[in-house]
């Protein structure tokens, strides 16, 4: 099962770095969200794989699974959602304000150096 | 125990529908289909996780089952929302 | 303290004339004199005791640690020196009082100056290596601001910056010398460097050290090949130029040189260098200056190349030469200074300086005429001024010296130079001066006022007197300064006449006749130098400066040129690279976990998942099918997590992953619907490879983490035996984050109300006036749109579904101590209840029905959560200490009460005002985006059989 | 007792696989969009049906302890579906089916997906004041 | 009064018995917990429903709601008939417009719903005079069979129900 | 004594921020008023901690009364105060700054946001938790979302959209590192990190190594470590004013974050990680330092230029930072304050030359601006002290940098040297362009009027009296972080101070 939950990891990283290296704001967000995917689940694992045994009291179980990491990813699920909101409304933003997604301000008419302020 | 046969015969055929439904989102003349597809997924999804929690008797996992439910509708009609209207919360 | 407060004193006094320049401009050259006379003044009260011999010391701590104190000392030299400056600075400032026009801020200028003053005579009377660099940086930096000074001139610019380059750079090469310098001996006190010769030439760091210093020193000096900052510098108002450039600024590389001579000098390669540089600068710069028609740059030029002079001279090493050199310091500052003010009185009686213009001032400007004669003819090295006594001294120590085993080589080159010397000084005199009277002169020239002659005067007299009166007038300074330079007792003699053998008096003779021969030949020399190509020294500057400014532009703007794509690009493969390093490089072994065994539907879902993410890379340009495909991926790594045990995180994973997606679907909405196909395959192949590095990477070291055990007990044990006990809840993960890291989660609702509130600015400015606004108001659907906006099935079935969505939200909440759930998990899902009725019968009208402040519920949130952790204080614990206890009220069962639950409203409050200020956010676009508002829940009413909300479009 | 109670919930189990699987087949197997709609709308529904009232029976004989999630689960499942499918057949129109291809509604109006009438809004335009 | 308490009795029934479903125990206390909770959300979401639909006759309802469960076992049957055992070529699917006399939104919905629940057929659109559904049937060889047992199974129960 | 104290660098503007969005959402001048007075009670906290962290060893704040390792501890020491303090100071003059020139008009909830923005830096700084930093970083970073993308506009947005973008990178990256470090180690404290790191058995030492440089290139990232520094020019230049000089702190999160674990947990003695950190450390210094200096000679804006600047800095901060002894973490520590200080200045003086201009390209010869005096020798002064020359404190914390580097000192000093004379000739170009340039195209007092904003000059004013204090008393101050560094070098009062429980 480790290996397929690390392959499973290693997947949704490599998609995500593939997709972040697009040139438009949306897959470049879709990438981060598998980013965010990747890097819950590796957290997760820093407790080790454990199948029914919940970190709950009195659920009969024969032990618990680490509940710190899940508490971490909590935590972290958390914080990428309000990241992700974040970005997601200024990729709309930036779009509604230049009239195009593009990533990257190298190959448009955006100056380089700023410009007008 | 037959209730065991019985258990593996409904994770057998649950299974099977999830890879077909998996089969159905790569091979599909449109978005519809993939959008039946996953909210058929998800159900599949509920039911193994049921089914999981009779085999390990542990009724933990059952609110997420039931939010499982909620969240595949909530999803399914926003797909289809964004394809009618295009604005979803108009 | 007294030597601190000379140094001081001009920096005080640099703050006076900004203030006094509104009572006029005498009064603010007044005040800015009389500081300078004040230093004078107390300069003179320590000189008595230097001349007995004595070293006066002042010494104060400012960075004991790195050495850097501010340490002062007086000897000799330094009298010699802070005598030239400020002495000369007092003429300065009396001349530039009636030089500077109306239009010229004075203020500024005498601020400038009294900066640069201040910064000289703290480099002179410096003990201490660091403290004198930092003065020695200052005199760039002042004479930066000074030659800058007309701002409208672009040569003044232009010299400003070459001169703070050239003189700047070398000054941080001479902060690596005295460095090491400081390092050899221990100290970087100078009296203590000064008494360690030996450790320092017999340190392997000597040869650096003093290719460093000498940077700096022949860069501040113009030595050659750093002499072409000086002549551009020449664009500063004459002031600065007769001050900076004759007696200071330039000097202090020969200070620094004579400073160092007791402990760098004497070497071969202190010789060869020194003396070398010193000589081709003479005779290099002699010769330019003797085809200069610009005054300015005559002068400029001749002064490289007496600086030149001096530097040989110290370069010989020994005392006859370094004695030489100081008395030829001293000399060289007073005719120049004279000869520059001059220069500058033309300049501003006949508004040109340009010799091919001017001719015949004789008789219009007698004074200045004398003046200039006086000062030039010691300048030539023509008996019996002041000028003629330290050349002669000169070729006598050039003559005596051997260069590289070749004994007349350096006398006859000496000579060369003091030939050139000849030429150009009387040029000045007979082109400026001479012949006949013209009509076209810019301006009408006669003699200046009083004021402006008065201190080129005083200077020429200074000539004449030391002249004719060496041993009485200059004898004195001379031996306490070459005293200091040396090291050993120091009593010149000089004299006019050393003899019909001494090889000097044919040296000098040659000189002049060599000299007047040239003059005479001039014409003809002028034009073969005009008709032989020269590189000129300001475009091999631009040629060097600029394109390397351009050059580094371009790397530095290229490589941050905003393709964010390729910055993730490098970063990935820089970090894959260091931390493979990282993994190669230290020992590993593999795990021995006993592995969990696969079984199908796990498996299964493995393949969905991976399967999913496979075809999000396949299919994102269709950004709709990619968000369906998202929801795979968020619906199977969550029951991934209710498969391993964790079943908080499977309620939390898929209700955020519905959030999401709604919201990029919200967006998704204005955004372009597919994404077009941009890269090369080349590209592509690229971003897989790394895409793949950075995959394998990732899950070989999951996959390694993951079959290893911990190598010591995971501090969660803790967490799993006192949750109950210490915690109150028997949900561990729950209780971890309300209590044992509730910390984390008061930061983590933060994040999410500081997200909304983000988001709500956001659109605050994207709804002002401007390209977005416009973008919006104009914008039509880019898709087909279906009818019937809120369908009626939904709108019933919602009726019902909310409700029980909301108590489940309730419920999840209240539960979330002991069972899986909590505050945020409630949060979301009776936002998600929220969303369902948005999505049934539109934000607008949902919203208007149900008035509620979602700032306000952030807002509540965050202080709820912080108000329940600051309760613990009242009891003298710290923050979010919880209590829980556990209360009977009938008819309610036993129950917990828990300030962890007080906390978790605060949770629950924060997440649903978030999500709902973020939807709320969004909506406000499409609203302005054209969308509209329905008066009725749905749009089809079947009672009256006719569509409601209908009427006209927008 | 047992034994009859263990056989019902395998029972309950058997129908409940089966009918997941025709549902999940149905999609796969049938040709039209609007047909494969049909077959989870109505199968997968009763198939997670079945399985869950057995879930429900079994922690009820054999863990000794109620568990009505289940109910709540089928119950929410029974309520959503038909909205799911009309959703689902909505958007099918919408995307790839011609009005004509329709019958009449017979009664003079169009069908509401087609009908731009039915997006006409009523013309009280909100302020684009702040809703939070 | 008891109106503003209570503006949907049938759903706060409904919610109550959601709370005892919801956490599994029938306690005095869980119980007293469900009272309020099912008085206050109905308070919290009324606004969103603002009319109150007249549901006549309860026990009907029930009874409806019975029948419709045993048609949807028997829809499965038949649906998994067609998908597993008859070919492609021989399903006859088809658009049926079936004009219907329900007024009241709930009626209507719960209607269409049953349709979808119900015998090879999906309600799939609505005219918008919302006078008639548009159903989708999977096999219907003959239309007006299926459209005359919707009509007298269904909608005149909904009829005497609701109105 | 201090001990509720502790807490209150986070408290503090997490409840006003809290407040503002609760209470005086719609009122502008109460929010200014109170921003004021809860930023100067906050540097009056950081200060009276600083006293208490001098004269007492490390003190820790259990929160929830849970003992360290299995709770989050707040840990009050020397460094940790110290940066407090200079966050503290750095914000009064920033907020000065924007309520003399309005920025705070030009959007919503900056407020808020900056005391949010306050409250995570404060938090970074004062946690003894690995997690909990990132949880800090994330507070920190989304606030300075928020306050980047102030205003908006097309290339804010896009270049907002950008340092998102690469920050999430980073924060997915902190996670991984974190991930590996709980699942080698089983902790999250720094200090039992610092013990349990130290008795890791040889197998863990390859996979312990990995973990340790990637935490250490999230703190990269932080601090626009070559190659990761890639985001800074853009979201820098593109910042508001005011916003790019609160940033200023930003990047020294990264080295503060760097020198706390560089020293503390992967000490050069480690068994396991040993130079790995300071080898891979200097090079990319360097280059850094290269880099800055380059960008700053060829900047197209004043606002690019002092981003490179930002740049250089941390190059300079870096290459101290990678030597790992008492003197080169005492040279950085100077040298972080003073870059912190200058650095703002500049971004202060490069938003009251664009407000007046309009524009800050180098390039163009605009009209001359009003107050142009005042603001060039503002801009003289913050040029001085950020390229280094003496007097400035840049000057003193360079002297201090080499001299603690004069091991490698072929390399290094060339580097910081020859950097320097570009800096300066960077420097001198940009400034004879912008104020003695614009006086050629046009004659004096032509530039439009504006208004005086007393408060923005004295908030430039008072960053460069920090710099001029910092030079004045550098004796003392640098003494004052001798202790310090020598106290980083020694952690075991760090370490008791946790009072851990035996390892098991
Ligand atoms: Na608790
Ligand atoms: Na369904």
């Amino acid at each position: 099962m480790e290996a397929l939950v690390a392959s499973a990891i290693g997947m949704m990283t490599a998609a995500g770095v593939y997709l972040m290296l697009r040139q438009r704001t949306f897959p470049v967000i879709v990438g981060l969200t598998l980013l965010t995917y990747a890097v819950n689940v590796f957290l997760f694992t820093s407790g080790r794989l454990a199948t029914n045994m919940p970190a709950i009291y009195g659920e009969g179980a024969p032990g618990y699974s680490d509940p710190l990491p899940q508490a971490l990813v909590l935590t972290a699920i958390v914080i990428s959602f309000g990241m992700t909101a974040v970005i997601v409304m200024m990729a709309l933003g930036a779009f509604l304000e230049s009239g195009h997604d593009k990533v990257d301000m190298n190959d448009d008419d955006a100056p380089v150096d700023g410009g007008q302020k | 125990m037959i209730l065991n046969y019985a258990l593996d015969f409904a994770f057998l055929c649950f299974g099977l529908g999830l890879a077909m439904n998996l089969y159905r989102v790569f091979r599909a003349p449109g978005v519809t289909d993939r959008i039946l597809a996953l909210d058929t997924m998800v159900i599949n999804v509920l039911t193994l996780i049921v089914l999981y929690g009779m085999r390990t008797k542990s009724g933990v996992n059952f609110e997420a089952a039931l939010l499982f439910a909620m969240t595949g509708f909530v999803s399914t009609v926003a797909y289809c929302k964004f394809v009618l209207r295009g604005d979803i919360i108009e | 303290m007294s030597l601190a407060l000379i140094a001081a004193l001009p920096f005080l006094g640099a703050l006076l004339p900004g203030l006094m320049i509104r009572a006029g401009k005498n009064a603010c050259a007044l005040v800015t004199g009389s500081v300078t006379a004040l230093a004078l003044l107390m300069l003179g009260l320590n000189a008595p005791a230097v001349l007995r011999g004595e070293v006066v010391q002042t010494r104060i701590e400012w960075i004991p640690s790195l050495g850097l104190n501010a340490n002062f000392f007086l000897d000799g030299l330094g009298l010699l020196f802070a005598g030239l400056i400020l002495g000369i600075g007092l003429l300065i400032i009396l001349y530039a009082r009636f030089y500077l026009a109306k239009s010229d801020p004075m203020g500024q200028f005498y601020t400038y100056l009294m900066l640069f003053q201040g910064a000289m005579v703290g480099i002179v009377l410096s003990d201490n290596i660091l403290l004198l660099l930092v003065f020695w940086e200052l005199t760039s930096l002042s004479s930066f601001l000074l030659i800058g000074y007309w701002k409208h001139l672009p040569e003044g610019r232009q010299g400003a910056r070459m001169a703070l380059t050239v003189t700047g750079g070398g000054g941080l090469a001479m902060i690596a010398g005295m460095l090491i310098l400081g390092n050899i001996v221990g100290s970087y006190d100078l009296s203590v460097i000064l008494e360690n010769k030996e450790a320092i030439q017999s340190s392997d760091w000597y040869l650096p050290a003093l290719i460093l210093i000498l940077l700096g020193a022949f860069t501040k000096s113009a030595q050659f090949p750093f002499h072409f900052w000086l002549p551009h510098a020449m664009a500063a108002p004459t002031p600065v130029s007769a001050y900076l450039h004759s007696a200071t600024m330039v000097k202090a590389g020969l200070f620094l040189m004579a400073r160092m001579w007791p402990v760098l000098s004497g070497t071969p390669e202190w010789f060869y260098i020194v003396a070398t540089t010193g000589l081709i600068t003479m005779v290099m710069a002699a010769k330019i200056a003797l085809f200069k028609d610009d005054l300015k740059a005559l002068l400029a030029f001749s002064t490289v190349s007496h600086l030149g002079l001096i530097t040989m001279l110290l370069g010989f090493g020994t005392p006859a030469a370094a004695t030489v050199a100081v008395f030829h310091i001293i000399n060289h500052a007073t005719f120049k200074a004279a000869l520059f003010m001059s220069a500058g009185i033309v300049d501003h009686e006949a508004h040109t300086r340009d010799l091919k213009r001017l001719g015949g001032l004789r008789t219009l400007m007698p004074i200045t005429f004398t003046i200039v004669t006086i000062a030039s003819l010691s300048m030539a090295g023509i008996p019996p001024l002041n000028g003629f006594l330290s050349k002669e001294l000169m070729l006598e120590s050039a003559s005596q010296t051997a260069w590289m085993a070749n004994p007349w080589l350096l006398g006859v080159l000496a000579t060369i130079g003091a030939l050139f010397s000849v030429a150009y000084s009387f040029r000045f005199i007979a082109h400026a001066f001479l012949g006949p009277v013209r009509e076209d002169y810019p301006s009408k020239p006669h003699d200046p006022g009083f004021g402006l002659w008065a201190a080129p005067a005083l200077l020429a007299g200074l000539v004449i007197l030391i002249g004719l009166m060496p041993m009485l007038t200059a004898s004195w300074l001379v031996n306490a300064a070459a005293s200091a330079v040396t090291g050993e007792v120091v009593a010149v003699k000089i004299t006019h006449w050393h003899g019909l053998y001494a090889p000097a008096l044919w040296m000098s003779l040659a000189a002049i006749g060599g000299g007047l021969l040239l003059m005479g030949l001039h014409p003809r020399l002028m034009a073969l130098w005009n008709a032989t190509p020269r590189p000129d020294a300001k475009r091999i500057f631009d040629g060097m400066v600029e394109p390397f400014a351009a050059l580094a532009g371009r790397i530095a703007n290229t490589l941050h040129d905003g393709a964010l794509t390729r910055y993730i690009a490098i970063g990935t493969l820089a970090i894959a690279a260091v931390s493979y390093y990282a993994f190669d490089t230290g020992s590993h072994a593999v795990g021995t976990r006993d592995l969990m065994p696969v079984h199908p539907v796990p498996a299964l879902g493995w393949l969905a998942l991976v399967l999913a993410t496979v075809a999000i890379v396949i299919y994102h340009r269709q950004r709709l099918l990619t968000l369906v495909l998202v929801g795979i991926v968020g619906l199977m790594v969550s029951v991934s997590f209710a498969y391993f045990s964790a079943p908080d995180l499977a309620l939390t994973q898929i209700s955020v992953e519905v959030a999401t997606i709604i919201l990029m679907l919200l967006a998704l909405n204005f955004l372009p619907k597919a994404t077009p196909m941009e890269s090369s395959p080349v590209r592509r192949t690229w971003d897989g490879a790394i895409a793949v590095i950075a995959g394998v990477g990732i899950a070989a070291l999951a996959y390694a983490l993951m079959t290893r055990d911990q190598a010591f007990n995971p501090i969660s044990e803790y967490h799993i035996t006192n949750s109950k006990p210490g915690g109150g809840g028997t949900n561990i993960v729950n209780v971890i984050l309300v209590d044992f890291r509730g910390y984390d989660t008061f930061g983590e609702i933060i994040v999410l109300g500081i997200a909304a509130l983000v988001i709500f600015a956001l659109t605050e400015a994207l709804l002002r006036a401007g390209p977005a606004n416009d973008r919006l108001l104009a914008w039509r659907p880019d898709q087909r749109r279906a009818g019937d906006r809120h369908p009626m099935m939904l709108v019933v079935a919602t009726r019902v579904m909310l409700p029980i969505a909301l108590m489940v939200g309730v419920f999840i909440f209240l539960r979330g101590h002991n069972e899986p759930g909590g505050g945020f998990i409630a949060g979301l899902i009776v936002a998600i209840a929220l969303i369902m009725q948005y999505m049934a019968s539109g934000f607008a009208w949902t919203a208007a029905r149900q008035k509620v402040d979602y700032h306000a519920l952030i807002a509540m949130g965050v202080l709820i959560a912080a108000a329940t952790g600051i309760g613990a204080w009242f009891n003298g614990l710290p923050f979010l200490t919880s209590a829980f206890g556990y209360v009977t009220i009938w008819p309610l069962e036993e129950f917990e009460l828990a300030t962890a639950l007080l906390f978790d409203i605060g949770v629950f409050l924060t997440v649903l005002g978030a999500v709902m200020l973020a939807l709320a956010s969004l909506s406000r676009i499409g609203l302005r985006a054209g969308e509209t508002v329905n008066v009725q829940p749905f749009d089809i009413d079947p009672s009256e059989g006719r569509t409601l909300n209908s009427g006209e479009v927008r | 007792m047992n034994l009859m109670v263990e056989y019902i919930l395998a029972a309950l189990l058997v129908f409940g696989g089966i009918f997941g699987i025709v549902g999940s087949f149905g999609l796969l197997k049938l040709p039209q969009m609007l047909q494969r709609l049909h077959a989870p709308t109505k199968a997968t529904t009763l198939g997670v049906g079945s399985a869950l009232i057995a879930s429900m029976a079994y922690f009820w004989f054999y863990e000794d302890r109620v568990s009505w999630h289940e109910l709540m689960i089928t119950l929410f499942l029974f309520l959503t579906a038909p909205i799911t499918a009309n959703f689902i057949a909505k958007a099918q129109l919408h995307r790839a089916i011609n009005k004509e291809d329709l019958p009449p509604t017979g009664v003079g109006t169009q069908w509401a997906t087609y009908d731009p009438e039915v997006q006409a809004v009523s013309p009280i335009l909100l302020d684009d004041r702040d809703p939070g | 009064m008891l109106r503003r308490l209570f503006p949907h009795p049938l759903l706060s029934m409904l919610l109550f018995a959601t709370w005892i479903l919801l956490v599994n125990q029938i306690k005095v206390g869980s119980i007293v917990m469900a009272l309020i909770l099912a008085t206050l959300i109905p308070m919290l979401t009324a606004p969103y429903w603002p009319n109150r639909p007249p549901l006549k006759k309860v026990p009907a309802f029930a009874a409806y709601v019975l029948l419709v469960m045993w048609d949807i076992v028997l829809a499965n049957i038949q649906v998994a008939r067609i998908v597993l055992f008859m070919r492609n070529e021989n399903i006859r699917s088809g658009w049926l417009a079936i004009p219907i006399d329900l007024k009241t939104p709930e009626a209507i919905t719960i209607l269409a719903g049953t349709i979808t629940m119900t015998p090879g057929t999906v309600t799939s659109d609505m005219s918008s005079c919302g006078r008639v559904l548009l159903i989708h049937a999977l096999h219907a060889p003959d239309p007006d069979a299926v459209i005359h047992d919707i009509k007298t199974r269904y909608e005149a129960r909904l009829k005497r129900i609701f109105e | 004594m201090m001990y509720h104290w502790i807490s209150v660098p986070v408290l503090l503007p997490a409840i006003l921020g809290a407040a503002m969005v609760l209470l005086m959402r719609n009122d502008l001048l109460l929010q200014r008023v109170f921003a004021l007075v809860s930023t100067l009670g906050l540097l009056a906290v950081s200060i009276a901690l600083l006293v208490a962290a001098s004269n007492e060893g490390p003190e820790v704040y259990q929160l929830g009364d849970w003992p360290a390792p299995f709770g989050i501890v707040l840990v009050l020491d020397r460094l940790s105060a110290m940066m407090v303090t200079l966050t503290a100071v750095l914000a009064v003059a920033v907020l000065l700054y924007t309520i003399g020139s309005g920025w705070d008009t030009r959007g919503r909830h900056f407020h808020a946001l900056f005391q949010f923005q306050l409250m995570g830096i404060c938090g970074a700084f004062l946690t003894g938790d690995a997690f909990n930093l990132f949880v800090f970083f994330e507070v920190l970073l989304i606030a300075s979302y928020g306050l980047m993308i102030h205003s908006g506009g097309r290339d804010r947005l896009r270049a907002g959209v950008q340092y998102v973008a690469f920050n999430l990178v980073g924060s997915s990256l902190f996670l991984f590192a974190l991930a590996s470090i709980y699942s080698i180690t089983g902790t999250l404290n720094i200090a039992d990190l610092a013990v349990k790191a130290a008795e890791l058995p040889q197998g863990d030492a390859a996979l312990f190594r990995v973990a340790a440089v990637m935490l250490m290139m999230v703190f990269a990232i932080k601090g626009a470590l070559v190659p990761l520094q890639f985001w800074l020019p853009g979201t820098y230049s593109n910042a508001p004013g005011p916003v790019a000089a609160l940033f200023a702190v930003m990047t020294k999160i990264g080295a503060y974050s760097v020198i706390r674990f560089g020293v503390i947990v992967l000490p050069t003695t480690h068994p396991v990680t040993g130079t790995l950190i300071a080898d891979l450390m200097l090079p990319a210094a360097l280059l850094t330092l290269i880099i800055g200096a380059l960008g700053i000679l060829g900047a197209t804006t004043l606002s690019r230029l002092a981003a490179f600047a930002a740049v250089a800095s941390m190059g300079t901060a870096f290459i101290a930072i990678s030597a790992f002894t008492p003197a080169s973490t005492a040279a950085a520590l100077y040298y972080m304050v003073h870059s912190t200080l200058a650095g703002a200045a500049l971004f202060l003086i490069a938003d009251l030359v664009t407000y007046r201009r309009a524009h800050d390209g180098l390039h163009q010869s605009l009209p001359p601006i009003a107050q142009a005096g005042l603001i060039s020798a503002l801009f003289m002064v913050s040029a001085i002290a950020t390229a280094g020359m003496p007097p400035l404190s840049g000057f003193i914390g360079k002297l201090l940098v080499l001299d603690a580097l004069r091991d490698s000192a072929a390399l290094v000093w060339s580097v910081i040297l020859v950097t320097s004379l570009i800096i300066i000739v960077g420097f001198a170009r940009a400034g004879s362009t912008l104020f003695w340039k614009a006086h050629a195209s046009a004659p004096e007092g032509d530039g439009a009027t504006h208004p005086a904003q007393a408060l923005s000059f004295v908030a430039v004013g008072t960053l460069l009296a920090g710099l001029v204090a910092l030079t004045v008393f550098a004796g003392p101050v640098i003494a004052w972080i001798e202790v310090t560094a020598a106290s980083l070098f020694d952690p075991a009062a760090y370490i008791a101070a946790n009072q851990l429980p035996e390892v098991k």
